[in-house]
């Protein structure tokens, strides 16, 4: 089954791995039911969202290079309109785990997740945030950063050419393009009440 | 070295052990002061490269002091302690005679425990302070810390704490880092300057900084420990973790150093290439250091141009070695595999390429009167305490101390080719903003002498599958792009190490920014930071 | 040449149709307002996606190209998302000026647009002391800078207020002292009496090396009046991670973000009124069928055109220099900059004079 | 007088750098950019053959593959990537042989660092250059290298 909408521009859908996480997505939007209305100004809000997730700068280690470089000129992801890195985090909509997470640091990139405006979005990006990399075995170091934040895209490679990490951000997009944004926020106000 | 000997035969406590190219000596532990001041201020060794700790087992805890002299700075005198037994693990604070001791010793205390009376300021450096044990110990319990939840709540007013001894008998001194009328400012662990995770504390009263603290270990991955449960050849892939800017240079030295020990005979096209690869990947780490620099001062477009320029050398890497920042290239016994047929033409269109752009550079941000306005005379690093620092690379040959490894104890090919070593005597940012790149130009010199010599035959020597140090301590030095890198290991024989330490440039050229830092503006810290060009995950290992 | 005056008067009367005096009076009013916050949000969006088009040509980068055609839907792309975005309330600050602080910025920036000269007799406000208006309240942003500094409760916004203020007090002096030597050629603050002054030849040929040093030392002061450029200390980013805005998210953030490349826009149209001649074409006395070809070209062309080529100066110093430091830009200011500006009015007045 | 004769010249000297900043980059504006379209050049773009994306097995037409499961690589991966899981088959002769069931290779902690292709003594694995792995999912980074009923290749086919 193809998803419609999801369209990234010059690539196929079949080009794409893990569609069928989209299908499902897509599927349980559908069951709860979601008038034509907001329907569309919903789609309009995420063509507004996906094409434009301005990252955090934040970088541990090598991974953070590789991202310098998706940066500089040539990969260039400000074709994507993602090169408004902010430094804030309340200004950011996407975070970019580049590099391990330690015991000392998790509690950081905690807040610094909390600190973020809804909506907001993580990519785990490299060995070390997936799944704690070349140090998996050692006294002092998370075994992904899915332990404490959750995680949308997992972007493998150690560290992942700038092209890997492009792909990723056009997956992070294409995710939010099949989210209802009025049933987003509705979560995390639920979510917030709870706490 | 006679006169050291014949000075060190003079006193019972020692035991002097000569080999071809360093000096061991051994001392009791009461009297490691004492040898101290006799070796640093009798016979000139004013240079402390680092201090390993070292676990026993039964026979205690011990603590290796690698020292040189500037005058002769290609020899290494390795001072070696040990306290025998594990309950008793104190030993007399150095620092008061190097400055460099601070960071070691807190460092040896982390992951050991070992006490280092008269240390003024004995603090956990890499790990949290609520953490439990000491993980290099053999005996650490690997589930005694789980995943911390709450930030680690640092007071402003931190205490240092010291152990003093005092009429004979111990007595811990707290002491404020701040006070408490301070205006105190985090400067990380998440800042865009900070190039990494390094947390620094700085008091500043209106735009100047008076007192700062840096803040390790937001990267601590516990290499050292890891290494001590993998093979040589898996090592490698950490080191190259290490400083991933300077990746393939580390790796080298892990690689020397088991050569070293096996005795293994690298053929010439591998030390060629591995040369080649190593000034390449200084280049690179050089532009993006000039980049990040240009960046912290507001200048975007420089850095992009630096990494425009830096991407040629990752084509030139990914197309031989497979990999872009990390290349995995140098294996033990030579190189993985063999050059790729274009790599020599991309190398000869490179070097044209880069001249013409580091005079760009050269245009666009040296000549800048705003930038050399916040450059120059600013952090003054003399050269005096560069030594004592123990600061070395570019950082400290902008302050005129001459410590390039690849001139004074050549390894791999350096010792054919003609280079000069970059020195200036200013001492401030403007030099060590204009040693790097001008050490890109003699990086550029030696690439251009050995890229057409590359002598054809094999490009690893044969080693057996599975590679066993034979048992001894080794170490070796390389120069990497921030320092001379240093790598440690201790051998029982087995096919995994029995300890590992890497001498981190970087470590020392944080401290020294509690020298150089104060009463500066909170954007020449910044400068001052970029400067110094530290990588942060290479310090916390 | 064409005028809006058809036009505006055309509303008039058709407003005057259906309603009486008071009335019509108030629904221009709010026409105008609204047609100014349309033209605010649309400048805003068109100058940030130039600056990103542009800053990426300076990088040898391609800059946005996905959104639309060459990336031309990126700035609304943004705008849609920073809108949605939430907002987020902070412990421990003062509330109210937390919120109201954008607001001031944003409302200060408006009403200098508002006296700005668009078109031929496209004029929201038309002061006879509109120079010192334009002044006056191109200063009024920094107090919504230093109020979103000292609300957010944060010592990093607290030192970019405290920088953006001592910035702003500096420079205003030699944004002023350039002006006034405008004035002074002209003999008038009327902002339309400037421009028709023009019409021979724009201030900047007519006023000799004065007017161009003015023009250079107007252009300095601007940008480092609206913290652009090599002047962006408050938001220095690489030393405060987002300077006096780092508490702010989603749409209060996105004043900030706005105001900023609109305060770019004022800074440019200003020194585009006041040395280039605004809407004015170029004429050259004696060459007629010159001056009617440049006739033909529409005023606001020309307005928009000269203010373009200003902000792309702008762009360009800003993408080729590094940041000052807080005393260099203080010394530039008062030691270089201040009095060049001094010697050059009395240059001026010289020239007025003789 | 020499003061301010100084103070003019250090105003053009800078002036003068701060112009030729700027006109560099002015030059770079003009160059060609050099930019990749990454998603626009698929396909046209070709990457380097050796990069290090993916480890794969390759197969014969017959679904077949070299693999032993002798282990090797599993004790050289620095951290577990791969699993090997074997069966014991018994040939015609009665002999008792492992045969590989699944080799599971978990992209998500590999690290690129080759001991793996290196050591394998029959040639089994392989590097591709593909890159494209980015998932929602992190078990979709757990991949089964061998297909689904292939066997070992046998040496006089070879």
């Amino acid at each position: 089954m193809e998803v419609k909408d999801i369209r990234i521009r010059n690539m196929k859908y079949e080009d794409f791995n893990d569609n069928e996480y989209l299908e499902n997505y897509v599927n349980e939007l559908k069951e709860n039911g979601v008038n034509v209305f907001v329907g569309t100004f919903s789609d309009i809000i995420n063509w507004g969202r996906s094409n434009s997730v301005w990252p955090l700068t934040f970088a541990t280690s090598c991974c953070g290079i590789e991202f310098m470089c998706v940066g500089a000129a040539r990969a260039d992801f400000a074709r994507f309109g993602w090169e408004v890195t902010r430094n804030s985090p309340r200004q950011a909509d996407v975070i970019f785990v580049c590099g391990t997470i330690v015991h000392k640091m998790a509690p950081v990139l905690k807040r610094l997740y909390d600190q973020m405006a809804e909506p907001k979005y993580v990519i785990a990006v490299g060995s070390c945030a997936i799944g704690g990399g070349p140090f998996k075995k050692s006294y002092h170091v998370l075994k992904g950063v899915d332990e404490i934040i959750p995680v949308d895209v997992y972007v493998p490679g150690c560290p992942p050419r700038p092209e890997a990490m492009l792909y990723g951000m056009m997956q992070l997009s294409r995710k939010i393009k099949v989210q209802n944004f009025f049933a987003l926020s509705e979560k995390s106000v639920k979510h917030k009440s709870e706490k | 070295m006679e006169t050291l000997e014949k000075r060190l035969s003079t006193l019972e406590y020692v035991s002097v052990e000569n080999e071809d190219d360093r000096t061991t000596v051994t001392v009791a532990p009461e009297k490691v002061l004492e040898l101290a001041k006799i070796l640093r201020y009798e016979e000139k060794y004013d240079f402390l490269f680092d201090i390993v700790g070292m676990d026993y087992g039964d026979e205690g805890f011990g603590v290796i002091y690698y020292l040189s002299q500037t005058e002769n700075p290609a020899r290494l005198t390795a001072v070696k302690t040990r306290t025998g037994s594990r309950e008793k693990n104190e030993l007399d604070s150095v620092c008061e005679i190097w400055e460099s001791a601070n960071v070691y010793e807190r460092e040896v205390y982390d992951f050991f425990g070992i006490i280092f009376i008269n240390h003024p300021d004995l603090r956990r450096i890499f790990l949290r302070t609520d953490w439990n044990g000491y993980p290099l110990r053999k005996d650490y319990d690997f589930e005694s810390n789980s995943i911390p939840v709450h930030n680690e709540l640092i007071p402003d007013m931190e205490t240092s704490h010291s152990v003093y001894m005092h009429e004979g008998h111990e007595e811990d001194v707290t002491r404020s880092l701040f006070d408490s009328n301070e205006y105190v400012v985090n400067f990380g662990p998440q800042h865009p300057a900070m190039h990494g995770v390094l947390h620094l504390r700085v008091s500043i009263e209106g735009e100047e900084v008076k007192n700062i603290d840096p803040n390790f270990g937001y990267i601590h991955r516990g290499i050292e420990k890891l290494c001590e449960s993998y093979t040589y050849p898996q090592i490698l892939h950490l080191v190259d973790r290490l400083d991933y800017l300077s990746g393939t240079m580390n790796r080298h030295a892990v690689c020397l150093c088991c050569e070293k020990a096996l005795g293994l005979e690298v053929p010439p096209r591998a030390q060629y290439v591995r040369t080649i690869i190593d000034e390449l990947t200084r280049i690179a780490s050089h532009l993006l250091g000039w980049g990040c620099m240009c960046m912290d001062m507001g200048s975007i477009t420089a850095f992009v141009y630096g990494m425009r320029d830096r991407e040629k050398i990752m084509d030139i890497f990914e197309e031989t070695a497979g990999g872009r920042l990390m290349p995995n290239y140098n294996i033990i016994g030579g190189i993985a595999r063999d050059i790729n047929p274009n790599f020599i033409r991309r190398v000869k269109e490179f070097i044209p390429y880069m001249r013409k752009m580091l005079k760009e550079h050269h245009i666009l941000f040296t000549g800048n009167p705003i930038a050399t306005g916040r450059m120059k005379k600013i952090g003054y690093l003399s050269k005096e305490r560069a030594i004592t620092t123990g600061a070395t690379g570019p950082s400290s040959r902008a302050s005129g101390w001459s410590n390039d490894l690849r001139k004074i104890k050549p390894y791999s090919a350096y010792d054919k080719v003609d280079f000069d070593e970059v020195l200036r005597t200013g001492g401030d940012t403007f030099d060590r903003y204009i040693i790097r790149l001008d050490e890109i130009e003699q990086s550029l010199r030696i690439i251009e002498q050995l890229i057409d010599n590359i002598p054809e035959g094999a490009f690893a020597a044969k080693t057996g599958a599975i590679i066993r140090l034979p048992k001894g301590e080794f170490i070796q030095r390389v120069e990497n792009a921030r320092g001379q890198f240093g790598v440690h290991i201790a051998s029982e024989g087995g096919k995994t190490p029995y300890r590992v330490k890497f001498r981190s440039p970087s470590l020392v050229l944080v401290n020294a920014l509690k020298e150089i830092v104060p009463r500066h503006k909170i954007a020449d810290l910044i400068m001052i930071g970029a400067s110094l060009d530290y990588v942060i995950p290479c310090i916390d290992r | 040449m064409y005028s809006f005056k058809d036009i505006t008067d055309g509303i008039d009367s058709i407003l005057h149709l259906f309603l009486n005096d008071t009335f019509a009076t108030l629904a221009e009013l709010i026409l105008a307002g609204l047609a100014l916050i349309g033209a605010y949000a649309v400048l805003a969006l068109t100058l940030i996606y130039a600056e990103r088009k542009i800053c990426a040509a300076f990088q040898c980068r391609i800059g946005p190209s996905r959104t639309g055609k060459w990336g031309v839907f990126q700035t609304v792309a943004d705008m849609i998302k920073i809108l949605f975005k939430e907002l987020i309330r902070l412990d421990h600050n003062d509330r109210f000026l937390f919120r109201v602080a954008p607001f001031i910025v944003i409302i200060a920036s408006m009403c200098t647009f508002a006296a700005l000269p668009f078109a031929k007799n496209l004029h929201a406000i038309d002061f006879n002391m509109g120079v010192f208006y334009l002044i006056a309240v191109s200063s009024l942003g920094v107090i919504g800078i230093l109020l979103a500094g000292w609300s957010s409760n944060s010592k990093y916004t607290m030192i970019g207020a405290m920088r953006s203020g001592a910035q702003l007090i500096s420079y205003e002096i030699s944004a002023g002292l350039s002006l006034l030597a405008v004035v002074i050629l002209s003999g008038t603050m009327k902002i339309s009496e400037i421009v028709e002054q023009q019409s021979e030849m724009w201030f900047i040929f007519r006023g000799h090396v004065p007017a161009i040093i003015a023009f250079f030392t107007y252009i300095i002061a601007g940008h480092a009046e609206t913290n652009r450029g090599p002047f962006d200390l408050p938001e220095a980013e690489s030393e405060l991670t987002a300077g006096y805005h780092t508490e702010y998210s989603g749409i209060q953030f996105g004043f900030y973000y706005l105001a900023e490349y609109l305060n770019m826009f004022i800074v440019a149209a200003i020194a585009a009124v006041m040395f280039f001649g605004g809407w004015m074409p170029l004429h050259v006395s004696g060459w007629d069928g010159f001056n009617y070809i440049m006739d033909c070209i529409p005023s606001f062309i020309w307005f928009f055109g000269k203010t373009f080529a200003c902000v792309f100066i702008a762009l360009w110093v800003r993408w080729s220099f590094p940041r000052l430091r807080i005393d260099q830009l203080l010394n530039f200011e008062w030691k270089i900059l201040m009095p060049i500006c001094l010697i050059n009015i009395i240059l001026m007045s010289l020239i007025v004079v003789f | 007088m020499n003061e301010f004769i100084k103070y003019t010249v250090n105003i053009a000297k800078g002036l003068h750098m701060l112009c030729s900043g700027m006109y560099i980059t002015m030059l770079n504006m003009i160059r060609p950019k050099i930019t990749e379209q990454y998603p626009e050049n698929r396909g046209k773009k070709t990457y380097f053959e050796n990069f290090r994306g993916e480890l794969v097995m390759p197969h014969n037409e017959n679904n077949e593959h070299k693999c032993t499961a002798c282990g090797i690589c599993m004790m050289n991966c620095p951290n577990g990537t791969i699993q090997i899981v074997t069966s014991v088959l018994t040939d015609e002769t009665g002999k008792n042989k492992k045969a590989l069931d699944r080799y599971v290779y978990d992209l998500g902690s590999c690290i690129f660092c080759a001991l793996c292709t290196s050591s394998c003594p029959q040639g089994a694995i392989q590097w591709t250059n593909a890159f494209e792995h980015a998932v929602y999912t992190k078990d979709k980074l757990k991949k089964q290298l061998n297909r689904e009923g292939s066997t070992l290749m046998t040496k006089n086919r070879q």
